[in-house]
């Protein structure tokens, strides 16, 4: 016999999510068996701009809020929640050949540091932090996002870099925390479309997320609270 | 309705070069196009083709116009004429059997009809080459076959037999011959090989520098060349000079020659026929009045004879046995003494050999 | 003074011809030292990435459905861009080659415009023109239903619309290499210009097509940033093998690797195999 | 029947001869049709991305030095990728057309895989070449001190390895297309093969080498996936003009779309100023 | 050291063709390579200038090795053998100054040089055209002046003059002949006018379907062609049939000619100049013993004279004055008789004829 027709909930999520919310889709699913969730993973940008032109879709969670902003003020989403956290972390090539202790360390010349571009929630992010502890970093390299920093960090390409702590996961790469007066949080938002077709459904499932068992999820990834 | 080819051309080509080129050809008749390198031959194949659209003037072929030099312009794949094309234009991707069914309508009996051209043209056993692999008199045999198949309304010839050899010539030449004349529509031919005009050639258009020069049939071209060109191609010395009472003065040389005609005073055109110049190692006595010493400037074997080209004071071309050029033990620079008999020349009024197109 | 060979036996002396065949002109030596550092140019980073590759858990890897679905739309996709390319895109390059009229500058600059337009850009373009609210789209789906962005049909526009400039530029060059007077001659056999066209044209500049079908067919199967804005990412649909990289990347570098193995794989063997059987004269 | 036209005057037929000139072949009126389908493609989205652009604040949004320096970082990679794809990928076409030895397959399979890796992953292949610790960039690195993944350089031969292939695959399939007739010729008159392959080889390709130019150039002008990923985005040295979009895409969409605008500007002039004149025939 | 050109070619051409020939070409002398479409002249032609590497035998100029059919092949650009390669193959993108100038070493007087060739060739004025600016004969004196202007060890003219018109022809075939003349090296000449051979060459070789079947002087190739291709090229009637004691039978037929010659019975080839025969409306009575009647198959009008083809029992070629054929009324179909003389006959044994490679 065929399955049961399942709804399908469109849930569009930025890149950096793509795990977490892989593994909240089963979850969800498994809660709610005749729900498919229909993940679709991509920069945040093409994200707004998939939304902004009419897109299908149900829920929206990106990891910008400037984004989100855009889309509220387009009317496009509603009920916008923050649903996680995330920091920076000193990243470092395992091993940590650049002998990389701390931001101070950012100011020195034989290192190659690296930050994410101005403009770039991470990269404004580092500049205000570099500016509170007061270091004159002297800055090799700039990605347009996390992922770049990661791959040259992975490569062995860089020294050190600001790179969020979710990103920090794989064995070629470790990290240091800052001390706390430095550490700042981003917020992610996420939202029901105001065209959802299943707006019942993707209540449920932006509810679920910010459940307990959701954000226990979120936080093995590496997540902080919401 | 005329039927055949009416065509008034006229047009520059690229800035650089003026034709002006009446032509007429009737249903079922042959016109040889003759004339020097460049004097525009194959641009007239062009524009007639619809490659070159002309200026002014106009061209129509039974009666339906294909191209007026202004509005009318009728693309050359309606225009149903037949070409080889100077250089043939073989298409290189195919065989030399696609290349000769390309033109053919897909209604006919294809196969059969294509291997009926290529028995004809003795190319048979290469219905499955490509062009590339071809000899150079071989393709320009298919590129013969390949107009022929087409089956027009009327026939171009660009020079269709340059490449090929003597024997295969005259074999072509003979198929040529009899498939023209079972043609139905106008034919134009275009040949530097005199034979070639001669002989499948109903009438003669000659043109020289982008202009018509002459017009006739090859027997009147013969005997009345209208210029040098035309007298050197149907093998006959012509010379300009003033008569005066019987006695011509050519190009302000004092040598006379002495004719019968003694009403045509003024500017007259002579022509000598080279068989009937004599050569003679010593002063000749007895009856030619037309007696002057020369030397040889060249001589050309023509198969069992030889044309001597005679240095100044006339340059005339002389045909002579191989024999006798042996006997007389000519070579370039020899002097020897020439006559010709009165009775041997014939006289024009200068005006008169110009028809104008 | 040199020993001379023994004369050839029969087979040996055919192989020499069919080998030989008319003298290739010999490429100058300089210009052979050169080609091989430019093949350096691209053989270096891939043997280095080949470096990278998890061997050992590879087959694992590749035995994901994200895998063989990714596979599935990348061949449907780049196959389709392939297609309508030539379809749409040989058309536009005999136009540009051989129309008349001032727009056509115009209309090859606007046709190469998708070659500089930055992916994502030309992604939300593409949504801006076939989008649901698009100039084009919000007819088709009035009209039609179909949603072009978020379907199959979405991930072939993308890819079409990135890769269709390569043979357009490619077929209009071969083009303006191409004589005419073999066109001409067809013409005045009686040919119908489309005879012309696909009797006469076509096989004459077959190897600038196939290398523009080739570009176009490569460029699809890479294409990622467009695709992934206007047709989105959603597995199974729309989710062809670089935007399958794209997502590992986030979570699992070695299948990342492993995906792009599998495109370089697939573009390797259809190269070797199409060969040069294929780039010759037929 | 139809009335004459009057007879022309001296100064117009000279104007219609030059029009005119030998009558070209006529395309087949269906592929004009297609052809404008085809056109359709590009142009609707590029006039849907006109109407998202900005126009009031236009001036402000260019006027930054973000969009200045990238332009410079734009300029001088593209010109010089085409540059180095033209010195090193013509003589790789050469090789794949006219050389000898059954490796030539298996290079033109390697000189196409750019085309297919996806960007990102591209530019980590070329990490892990030239970079601090790639299999080269160690020893370049070593040698000279220079690091390329941190240089303008880095931003050159990311926009190389990309757009490189282009040039090498339209220039192999012109040379497959030349009659190697007149090659024979200049060689047999005594020109060494490195005359015959300037002056002989080259001008009678002209329109495809001037095409694949055409293609690396604008491939290289758009190239944003592997040069983010190996040159990075710092700006004034690395970041061009798509990685400036990318970038403002995160923040502020109307610079976005104004950058794209440049760029769209740029590519547009330039085809438009290289015309008909840049493709004819010398 | 030998000088000059030594060359044993054998090669198969894609499978399709085989190529033998045997050629010497001393220093300073002109050798001109006949034979019908297809036989191979070409083939040779691109054989000695190193586009078809031969499979066996060897190529050497001024005893240096050019090819082998093994080890040695020295590349095209260092035989240093000018061309004229049939089609011309002119550079299309160079201008004919710049395509004449291609061939010369960069350190003499480029400019003048080039200059001088296109003035001795007629092409001054065309100095700056490109080759699709340019007619079919044009074209060819470009190539023609490209190949002698870049001053090789050896010069090929394969068809240098097939495009020119009569009177170009002539005046380029003069300007031929003297450069030939003063040129040092070994020259080869393929041509299919018979005029440009026996003018132009010290020595014939003639080649049919890929080997050689006859090498002699133009006297000698006139006197006792070897074949029915070179009596065709040659004017002459070649005829072959069994002798038995002064009475030759030919191919079965009836007719017998009597010849003088008794002492070479068996297989005899018989050649008949056209001009030997005459032709006659009734049976004519008088010294020719051999009379027979026949009709007229086809005339070929040559200027001055005509070339009638008879048609069975023998097919022979006569050449008679214009006149003679109006005379007589000659047309295609008429029944005529013809009459040659015993004495005009030449008789070979049939094995002597052929000469081998
Ligand atoms: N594109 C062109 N631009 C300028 N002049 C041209 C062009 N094409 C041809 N010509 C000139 O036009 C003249 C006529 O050329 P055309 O080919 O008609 O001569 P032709 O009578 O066929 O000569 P041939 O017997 O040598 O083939 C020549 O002088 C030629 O140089
Ligand atoms: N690539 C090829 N493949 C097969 N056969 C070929 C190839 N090239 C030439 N031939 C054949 O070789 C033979 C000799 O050709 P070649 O061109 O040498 O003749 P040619 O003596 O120059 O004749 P022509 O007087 O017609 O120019 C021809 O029968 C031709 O068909
Ligand atoms: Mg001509
Ligand atoms: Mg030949």
């Amino acid at each position: 016999a065929s399955p049961p027709e399942r709804i399908g909930l469109r849930v569009f999520a930025a890149s950096s999510l793509t795990d977490v919310f892989a593994e909240i889709e089963e979850q969800f699913e498994a809660d709610h068996v005749d729900v498919d969730v229909q993940l679709n993973v991509a920069g945040s940008a093409s994200l707004r701009e998939q939304a902004l032109a009419g897109a299908p879709v149900d829920v929206i969670a990106v990891a910008n809020r400037d984004i989100m902003t855009t889309l509220i003020e387009a009317s496009v989403v509603r009920g916008v929640l923050d649903f996680a956290t995330n920091e920076l972390v000193i990243a470092v090539p395992s091993g940590n050949p650049g002998e990389v202790v701390g931001l101070d360390d950012f100011a020195r010349d034989d290192l190659l540091i690296g930050l994410c571009a101005e403009g770039v929630p991470c990269g404004d992010l580092a500049e205000r932090t570099l500016d509170t502890a007061g270091v004159q970093a002297s800055i090799d390299t700039r990605s347009s996002g996390v992922r770049g920093l990661v791959t040259r960090l992975e490569a062995d390409e860089l020294d050190a870099a600001l790179v969020y702590l979710t990103d920090v996961n794989d064995i070629r790469l470790e990290h240091i925390t800052l001390p706390d007066n430095l550490r700042t949080q981003i917020r992610y938002p996420i939202a029901v479309a105001r065209d959802s077709t299943q707006p019942t459904t993707a209540q449920a499932f932006i509810q679920f997320v910010t459940s307990e068992r959701g954000q226990a999820i979120m936080r093995e990834s590496g997540f902080g609270p919401r | 309705m005329t039927s055949g080819l009416v065509a008034d051309l006229r047009m520059t080509v690229n800035d650089g070069f003026d034709l002006a080129v009446t032509l007429t050809i009737g249903h079922g008749e042959t016109v040889a196009l003759l004339g020097p390198n460049g004097a525009g031959k194959s641009t007239t194949v062009n524009a007639l083709a619809g490659f070159l659209p002309i200026d002014h003037g106009h061209i129509s072929l039974n009666g339906r116009s294909l191209d007026d030099g202004a509005k009318t312009f009728i693309h050359p794949s309606h225009r149903r004429i037949g070409a080889v094309f100077q250089g043939g234009l073989l298409f290189p991707h195919l065989t030399v059997q696609e290349n000769v069914a390309f033109g053919l309508s897909a209604g006919s009996d294809l196969r059969a009809d294509v291997d009926d051209w290529l028995g004809a043209l003795g190319i048979r056993d290469l219905a499955d080459r490509r062009p590339a692999q071809l000899s150079g008199g071989q393709a320009q045999r298919v590129a013969l076959a390949r107009a022929l198949a087409c089956a027009p309304d009327m026939l171009m010839l660009d020079e269709p037999m340059s490449a090929l050899d003597i024997a295969n010539r005259a074999s072509v030449r003979a198929m040529l011959d009899e498939h023209l004349r079972s043609f139905e529509g106008p034919r134009l031919l275009i040949s530097h090989d005199p034979t070639d005009a001669f002989l499948l050639a109903d009438r003669i258009v000659i043109i020289e520098d982008g202009t018509v020069t002459q017009v006739g049939t090859a027997d009147q071209i013969r005997q009345q060349p209208a210029s040098a060109w035309v007298a050197s191609f149907a093998g006959t010395n012509l010379l300009r000079g003033v008569n005066r009472t019987g006695i011509v003065d050519l190009a302000g040389h004092e040598l006379a020659l002495h004719t019968r005609a003694a009403d045509l005073d003024g500017e007259v055109i002579v022509s000598i026929s080279p068989t009937a110049v004599s050569l003679h190692l010593d002063r000749p006595s007895g009856s030619p009045r037309n007696v002057w010493q020369t030397s040889v400037a060249m001589i050309e074997p023509l198969g069992t004879t030889a044309r001597i080209t005679l240095s100044a004071p006339i340059a005339l071309s002389v045909d002579l046995t191989a024999a006798s050029v042996t006997a007389l033990g000519l070579r370039s620079g020899v002097t020897v003494w020439a006559s010709v008999k009165a009775t041997e020349l014939t006289v024009q009024a200068a005006e008169t050999a110009s028809t104008d197109g | 003074m040199r020993v001379r060979r023994a004369p050839a036996v029969r087979t040996s002396t055919a192989a020499r011809r069919s080998t030989a065949k008319r003298h290739r002109v010999r490429p100058p030596r300089g210009l052979t030292a050169v080609a091989l550092l430019g093949t350096a140019l691209f053989a270096v980073p891939v043997l280095a990435l080949l470096f990278e590759v998890p061997w050992t858990r590879l087959p694992s890897l590749l035995r994901s459905d994200v895998v063989s679905d990714a596979l599935r739309v990348s061949a449907i996709s780049s196959l389709a861009a392939t297609a309508i390319s030539a379809v749409l895109g040989i058309p536009v390059a005999w136009f540009l080659a051989r129309g008349s009229g001032p727009g056509r500058s115009v209309i090859r600059a606007i046709a190469t415009l998708p070659m500089v337009i930055p992916p994502v850009v030309g992604g939300a373009a593409l949504l801006y023109a076939f989008g649901r609210r698009g100039l084009i789209g919000e007819f088709v789906n009035d009209a039609t239903g179909l949603l072009l962005p978020f379907s199959l049909w979405g991930v072939i526009i993308a890819n079409t619309f990135v890769a269709m400039p390569f043979l357009v530029v490619t077929v209009e060059g071969a083009l303006r290499n191409l004589d005419p007077d073999h066109e001409r001659a067809a013409a005045s056999l009686g040919a119908h210009p489309w005879t012309v066209f696909r009797r006469i044209t076509l096989p004459l500049i077959g190897p600038s097509v196939r290398a523009g079908l080739i570009l176009v067919w490569a460029r699809s199967l890479g294409e990622f940033g467009a695709t992934v804005t206007f047709a989105g990412n959603l597995q199974g649909r729309t989710q062809s093998l670089p935007l399958a990289v794209f997502v590992a990347l986030e979570s699992d570098r070695d299948a990342a690797v492993a995906i792009s193995l599998v495109l370089i794989a697939i573009s390797f063997v259809v190269l070797i195999i199409l060969r040069d059987r294929w780039w010759h004269q037929p």
